[in-house]
């Protein structure tokens, strides 16, 4: 009688995909009720984000940052952890981006400026994640509340820096100074056009790549190692994590630093990628949209890259609607993406309980 | 024809302020000549030059940008798309087909730093900045120098909301330091702050105080509150530069409106009548004229970077 | 004269779990009736049903005679019925008499009600002698103080009908001495007392009748001067009990373990262990007996270096590991010491893993799952294969979530864990809670196997006949102190009774003046 | 120097009444059991209904009325996704407020068509300031008349709710059979079930008195502080309560100090911008605005007192064996 009683893909497809259609419909439901047709706006929506070269190029580029995030509030999850600190690390993660740029992009060239930009993110990220972490290991204090204070507390160190010491004078915008072009990541349409392909300008770039590296680095991070072995075992059963000898302080500042080193990547993608100089709110809510990608994504790297490119796409494909029919403002993404939060995150007992209830009765009858 | 367009910054065009001027302008045209202009609203930096090839991409032309933040975006897609006209406000950009136009917002400040001084009775003014930058530099400094020609022994006092895009649209700090302004005295308060502005012009109205508007004619917005407007005529800038494209008399170049050309003034109408005396109304029209005939000169914070007059 | 309470045909489904199926149960008013069964029989549920804390799935109640319906814990409480539970129910930082009131406070503003309660408090104190100081803060009292809360709760609501689940695990035998008298004395006011228990003995000494429960359904009623202990051991299992292991005298050679003086203290400064010393030879197993709560899972958190001592040392594996000194659990494994912990949920598995990863749990470091990098996944499943044939795990599927094992399977792929490690030095906590009584003979004889193949076992349980059956030594704890020690062959029921009590030597003082 | 005191106190009066409000929400929420980091959510989703309702009826206290429903509404949706659902309190927290960040800014567009603001409020549309009976004659009184006239006289009617909701806190609280159950709920709501108590009725008692305090809150940023709606306007405030909720220890008193110590610190900030203090020079605004976050983490760690929460918190409620 003790078979495994509710089939996977009821867990890891038909669940996911009924709280998003969910999402998808209440949203549906406010479009109506602000006077515009659904149908038509998720038209507008599909072709904006898929229905040419550039559209793709910038569903990808959103996408890219929500990889990042992603996987960095999946990381810290595997472990029980709850990073809602993604926006402030990639923040900071940004800053260090922007320091090594600053201060190479004369001298060197862009290999030489790019890995160490890449290692300037993560050790950036995961620093300003180290000190929530190291409370939380050390001193029980709730990581969730000490990253939320310290979002603000890289806000605010983020406008001291750069306000006071990284803007360019005589600059009316609160921003540095614009790199060099060394020190500027590759875009993917000057990268692929060279060997005879051609896709449309869009931000996209080399971090698109990264991103995909990082997920196959946590993939097996977590599911291979044994460091992701204790991560789990931490996650599912810290008496049992203690017991197994496993030094789960330890295990909990690893997760916080590594989850704070991706979301640190945001800064490439952002400064390095696009924006070519430090400046502010470049986080643009990116770290708390991964926290909904991380949720939709079942916590895997697959489900992470699906749920971020279809965020890459609302966002895309928001813009374009925005563009098509001013009266929808393109927060209307932001409704769908907090919906998407409550009903595959907040209330996911809601159709998992009954439907798994189904399929147990179904076992036993 | 033309296809006319507009990329506000992203205060968005109903700031109350400088992006709605520019909005007003637009309206305008479209009033007047029937033909719609198509608007864009990017919410990030990435938006914004997303939205300008777009525009660009589909012909439209001239697009007028509006905003110093919009500068770099605006010179990357001009030099992909030379055949396209762009118009930028507030910012300066050196392409065979970019019309930069700037404004001598000193001359209008130094208007309405006399006015506030004329107005005052405790012979204490403030002025209350939006971000920290040395576009808002140049206005407290006009204001200062106005106040001073108007009244040598008067307090000046200023404030800036704070240093990030977000000091242009905090009302509810606008109004705690326009409190603290009165509370040391200032009976006249003049606000270059976007929304910021509007916490600012409440605050005079509850304490009983006076205020001056920025960018466009706010004198509507609190009626007998609002001592005046510095106007700067965006716009104008706006509609000249559809007016000019369909007419094909539009040029690229740097464009400096100032008071002798209605690109800067104080605003006087129905609603702040009754605060403006005769003899009041004659002061302004003879230092106005006084500042076009170049008799005063009025120091420009940012060709120095300094408020030394 | 009706009944206090009859059930009809009750009945309660936990998801793919019959906890109770087609109850019925009659008890006479003005008695202590007993209900007995193993763990998972489904006593608490049938009590929650009484209690309205569960509805049930069908079935009815009737009190005095008269059918009522049981929705929640309050229409439980109108008809006069009280509960205390089988784990507290209290508000911890809050007053004796705030927990009293809680629920029946008397108007909306606190102030009358207060009033009001420390005086009826007074009365039962009084009548009952359930003294107890009222503005006390719960958690700083004694465990069994803070039951005694509990009763007072039931009794300040005018119960006239009180069920106890499993009052005395907590409880020292002196304690669940003083309990009996007060139930005797509630019983003379014509309150009825439903007492669940699996000791055979206070039912015994204590009930008018008894009722047997048996994987959810009731087998058995019966009046307790007309039965014997033997009778309702083998009602409660099914089959006749074997109390007994085959195995041979003990051949226990050198000291693998010793530890001396070992004390610890918990987060709130109170001692739970006390200057604990013992000896560990190859080739024995060492019981330790005693009420749950006594310092015994304190002994093993420390032995198997999940938590460190405070005072005190342990010699172990050429080892001398100390305060200052410690190690912790993993290094203690490397020192070959394996661990069945008392709590296998909590502790010894990770109920979301597959079982071939839950296999490897604490070794999961060991080079021989591992490779440079990535953990070796062939090697793990072919050696959870291998085991879950050798310990005869239904279903025999390493993927399967070790959740949805059953108890006793889940029993096995810990202990097989931890033996196939070829220790040195077992710790083995409460091996056979919630194991079925075949699962039982096997588990036993495995740890018998090893003790002869030469090596050290240390059986923590709380259940006497167990630790009878497998001990070649025992040693008896109680508040964290070892209060005795005696050969195998000497023990016997009473004696470790009250030596669990604490009672033996002062009885044997009595004898000798 | 007694003066800009004064001064800066009124102002903290003024800064510091929605963090009250929404401190003291969140006390109740938390008493209860439930985390809420939806305060934030709730305050900006009243602000707007509020802001909206005033501008279109012309009066503050209809305005007040739907601020309150909206936030009730939004406490209702975190009920039943923590409470009936069993969900997870955080990520429902999160879900709200990005929710709430959306879809004021897409139903102001639509409404209103002002790029997301709602029209400016003018006359009974917004609670006015009340002076107090010879508040007037008593200003050129020292001391006494100072702070009667400037500080304590010359705020609108929310400001002394929401003082006068901390000694109405406290005793409800503390003093009656709601509080009792509410306490005992959030340490240990096993106890109340088998006490016959409904678990989940009181926690939604619980936060809908929640939802009415965020709904205060928020109605008094765009209708009494400010005079009208703007996106985003709530920034932050509902975090800064939760902050002072902790930095408070759940307590109404303590929690009223810490945002008023909060409110001080900002009252601070807005006039330090760029003010240069002798011997320390220029003290970079950011640091004053830092500091509330600063201390609560400094607190958190054990470094000034212990912030012990309610046992329960943040646990779904499940009828099973501990
Ligand atoms: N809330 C619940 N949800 C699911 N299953 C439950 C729940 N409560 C009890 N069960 C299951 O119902 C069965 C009976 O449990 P119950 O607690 O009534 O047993 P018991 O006789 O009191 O055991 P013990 O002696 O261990 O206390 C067990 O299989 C248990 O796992
Ligand atoms: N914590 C749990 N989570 C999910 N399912 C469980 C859990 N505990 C038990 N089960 C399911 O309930 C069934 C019954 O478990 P239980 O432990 O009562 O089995 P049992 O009949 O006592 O078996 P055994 O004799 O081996 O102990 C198991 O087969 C398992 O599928
Ligand atoms: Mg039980
Ligand atoms: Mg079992």
């Amino acid at each position: 009688m003790s078979q495994a009683k509710v089939p996977t893909w009821v867990n890891i497809a038909l669940i996911p995909v009924l709280n998003i259609m969910l999402a998808f419909f209440v949203s549906g439901l406010v479009i109506l009720a602000i006077g515009e047709n659904p149908i038509e706006a998720a038209g507008y929506l599909i072709y904006g984000a898929f229905g040419y070269d550039e559209g793709i190029g910038y569903t990808l580029y959103y996408a890219t940052n929500l990889i990042f995030t992603g996987l960095a509030v999946s990381v810290a999850f595997k472990g029980g952890l709850f990073n809602i600190g993604g926006e402030g690390q990639a923040y900071i993660g940004g800053l260090g981006v922007g320091l090594i740029c600053l201060s190479l992009d004369h001298t060197m060239p862009l290999y030489v400026i790019a890995p160490l930009a890449v290692i300037g993110a993560a050790v950036f990220g995961a620093a300003w994640a180290y000190i929530p972490a190291y409370l939380q290991a050390r001193r029980g204090s709730h990581i969730v509340i000490t990253t939320i204070m310290f979002n603000f507390i890289a806000s605010s160190l983020m406008v001291y820096l750069i306000v006071n010491w990284l803007k360019e004078d005589g600059r009316m915008a609160p921003n540095s100074r614009t790199f060099e072009e060394s020190a500027w990541l590759p875009y993917l349409h000057e990268l692929l056009s060279p060997i005879g392909i051609e896709i449309g300008d869009s931000p996209l770039n080399l971090a698109f790549i990264w991103a995909l590296l990082c997920c196959v680095f946590v993939w097996g991070l977590i599911w291979h190692t044994r460091w992701g072995y204790q991560l789990r075992t931490l996650g599912t059963n810290p008496t049992a994590a203690r017991y197994a000898g496993i030094d789960t302080a330890k295990v909990t500042i690893w997760a916080m630093l590594i989850s704070g080193g991706l979301a640190g990547f945001v800064g490439l993608n952002e400064i390095m990628g696009v924006n070519h100089n430090l400046l502010l709110n470049f986080t643009a809510g990116y770290g708390f949209a991964g926290i909904a990608v991380a949720l939709m994504g079942r916590n895997h790297p697959i489900g992470i890259i699906l749920a971020a490119i279809l965020f890459g796409a609302l966002y895309q494909g928001g813009a374009e609607l925005a563009f098509e029919i001013p009266t929808i403002t393109p927060e209307i993404v932001v409704v769908i993406q907090g919906l998407v939060i409550l009903f595959s995150g907040a209330l996911e007992h809601m159709f998992k309980d009954r439907i798994e209830g189904f399929f147990i009765r179904r076992a036993v009858a | 024809a033309t296809e006319p367009a507009v990329v506000y910054d992203q205060a968005g065009k109903f700031d109350k302020s400088f992006n709605e001027g520019v909005y007003n302008g637009v309206k305008e045209y479209t009033a007047e000549t029937g033909i719609q202009v198509r608007e864009f609203e990017p919410k990030n930096e990435a938006q914004v030059e997303q939205g300008l090839r777009r525009l660009a991409k589909r012909g439209y032309s001239p697009i007028v940008t509006v905003g110093f933040n919009m500068t770099s975006a605006v010179e990357k897609v001009a030099k992909d798309f030379p055949e396209i006209n762009f118009t930028i406000i507030d910012g300066v950009i050196d392409l065979p087909n970019v019309q930069s136009v700037v404004f001598k917002e000193y001359e209008g400040s130094f208007l309405v730093g006399a006015l506030a001084a004329m107005a005052s009775k405790t012979n204490t003014v403030s002025f209350v900045g939006g971000m920290d930058i040395p576009l808002i530099r140049k206005f407290a400094c006009g204001y200062e120098q106005g106040v001073k020609y108007q009244s040598s022994n008067a307090t000046v006092l200023q404030n800036m909301t704070g240093s990030t895009g977000a000091a242009f649209n905090d009302p509810t700090k606008g109004s705690e330091l326009a409190k603290s302004q009165f509370s040391k005295g200032s009976d006249v308060v003049f606000a270059a702050a976007g929304g910021t502005g509007i916490g600012v012009y409440q605050a005079a109205k509850d304490e009983g105080k006076l205020a001056i508007g920025v960018d466009s004619n706010q004198n509507h917005v609190q009626p007998g509150t609002m001592l005046t407007s510095m106007v700067k005529r965006v716009d104008q800038a706006a509609y000249k530069t559809y007016k000019d494209a369909a007419a094909g008399t539009w040029k690229p170049g740097l464009v400096v409106l100032g008071l002798s050309d209605g690109g800067v003034d104080w605003a006087l109408d129905d609603n702040n009548a009754s605060l403006i005396t005769a003899d009041m109304k004659a002061k302004m029209k003879d230092i106005r004229a006084k500042i076009i005939s170049g008799e005063i000169k009025v120091h420009d914070y940012m060709s120095d970077n300094t408020c030394n007059y | 004269m009706p009944y206090a309470i009859e059930l009809r045909d009750i009945s309660k489904r936990f998801g793919a779990v019959q906890a109770n199926k087609d109850i019925c149960l009659q008890v006479p008013a003005g008695t202590i009736h007993g209900i007995i069964g193993e763990n998972g029989a489904g006593k608490s549920t049938l009590m929650s049903i009484i209690y309205g804390f569960y509805e049930a799935d069908t079935g009815h109640i009737e009190v005095d005679g008269k059918r009522v319906d049981i929705r929640s814990s309050q229409d439980a409480i109108n008809a006069g019925i009280g509960m205390v539970h089988q784990h507290f129910m209290l508000v911890e930082n809050f007053s004796v008499l705030e927990n009293v009131i809680l629920g029946a406070e008397g108007g909306a503003v606190l102030k009358n009600g207060i009033g009001a309660a420390r005086i009826e408090l007074q009365r039962l104190a009084h009548e009952y002698s359930l003294d107890i100081d009222v503005d006390a803060i719960v958690e700083e009292l004694p465990v069994g103080l803070q039951q005694r809360v509990e009763i007072l709760k039931a009794l300040y609501r005018g119960a006239r009908i009180l069920i106890l689940d499993e009052p005395t695990g907590v409880l020292t035998p002196q304690e669940a001495d003083h309990l009996f008298r007060i139930l005797k004395a509630l019983k003379d006011q014509g309150v009825t007392v439903l007492l669940i228990t699996h000791k055979l003995r206070e039912i015994m000494a204590s009930t008018d009748n008894v009722s047997v429960m048996r994987q959810g359904e009731m087998v058995a009623h019966r009046e307790t001067a007309h039965t014997s202990k033997e009778d309702l051991a083998e009602l409660m299992v099914g089959k006749k009990v074997r109390l007994t292991v085959d195995k041979d005298e003990a051949q226990p050679s050198e000291v693998l373990l010793s530890a001396q003086n070992l004390s610890q203290f918990d987060s709130q400064g109170v001692k739970r262990l006390k200057n604990v010393s013992l000896e560990l030879r190859a080739g024995e197993i060492l019981g330790i007996a005693g009420v749950s709560g006594n310092g015994q899972s304190e002994l093993l958190n420390v032995l198997s270096g999940i938590t460190s001592m405070d005072e005190g040392e342990i010699h172990f594996a050429g080892q001398v590991i100390t305060a200052k000194a410690p190690k912790d659990a993993a290094q203690m494994r490397d020192l070959k010491m394996a661990h069945v912990p008392e709590d296998r949920h909590k502790m010894g598995l990770v109920t979301g893993f597959e079982a071939y990863e839950a296999a490897v749990l604490g070794y999961h470091n060991s080079p021989v799952y591992n490779g440079k990098i990535l953990m070796n996944r062939k090697v793990m499943l072919d050696e959870c294969n291998e085991r879950m044939a050798a310990w005869d795990v239904r279903p025999p599927n390493p993927h399967l979530k070790t959740a949805n094992f059953s108890g006793g399977n889940q029993q096995k792929i810990v202990i097989a864990r931890e033996v196939e490690q070829n220790p040195e030095v077992l710790l083995i906590g409460q091996p056979t809670r919630g194991v079925d009584i075949g699962a039982i003979e096997n588990i036993h004889e495995q740890i018998v196997k090893l003790r002869d193949s030469g090596k050290a076992i240390l059986l923590v349980s709380v259940e006497l006949d167990e630790i009878m059956a497998l001990s070649d030594r025992i040693i008896v704890m109680f508040d964290g102190a070892v209060v005795g020690e005696l050969d195998a062959k000497d023990a016997d029921e009473r004696t470790l009774g009250l030596m669990m009590a604490n009672a033996y030597n002062e009885e044997q003082e009595g004898v000798s003046a | 120097m007694f003066e800009t005191l004064i001064l800066m106190l009124d102002a903290t009066m003024r800064v510091s009444t929605p963090l009250i409000f929404a401190a003291l929400a969140g006390l109740y929420s938390e008493r209860a059991g439930i985390v809420d980091i939806g305060l934030e959510g709730k305050i900006l989703g009243s602000a707007f209904a509020a802001a909206a309702a005033a501008a279109v009826f012309g009066s503050a206290w209809i305005g007040l009325c739907f601020g309150i429903l909206a936030s009730v509404g939004l406490a209702m949706i975190h009920g039943f996704a923590c409470i009936t659902h069993r969900g997870d309190h955080i990520v429902s927290g999160v879900a709200i407020n990005t929710i709430v960040a959306g879809l004021t800014v897409t139903l102001s567009m639509h409404w209103f068509g002002m790029g997301g603001q709602t029209p400016a409020l003018v006359g009974d549309a917004r609670f006015l300031d009340i002076t107090f009976p010879f508040a007037d004659a008593m200003e050129s009184v020292p001391i006494i008349g100072q702070i009667y006239s400037n500080l304590l006289s010359g705020h609108n009617i929310l400001v002394y709710l929401a003082f006068i909701m901390v000694p109405v806190t406290y005793w409800v609280i503390y003093k009656t059979r709601f509080g009792l159950r509410l306490r005992a709920v959030g340490e240990n709501p096993h106890a109340v079930d088998t006490a016959g108590i409904s678990v989940s009725f009181i926690r939604y008692r619980a936060l809908i008195i929640c939802g009415i305090l965020c709904g205060l809150a928020g109605a008094y940023l765009s209708t009494a502080h400010n005079a009208g709606f703007l996106k985003d306007m709530s920034a932050g405030k509902g975090y800064m309560a939760l902050a002072a909720l902790i930095f408070g220890k759940w307590r109404p008193v303590p929690v009223l100090l810490a945002c008023l110590l909060f409110g001080f610190l900002d009252a601070v900030a807005v006039r330090m911008q760029g003010v240069v203090i002798p011997g320390i020079g220029e003290v970079p605004v950011q640091a004053i605005e830092v500091l509330p976050y600063v201390l609560t983490v400094l607190l958190l760690a054990g470094f000034i007192g212990k912030a012990i929460g309610p046992k329960a918190i943040g646990r779904p409620y499940v009828k099973e064996r501990a």
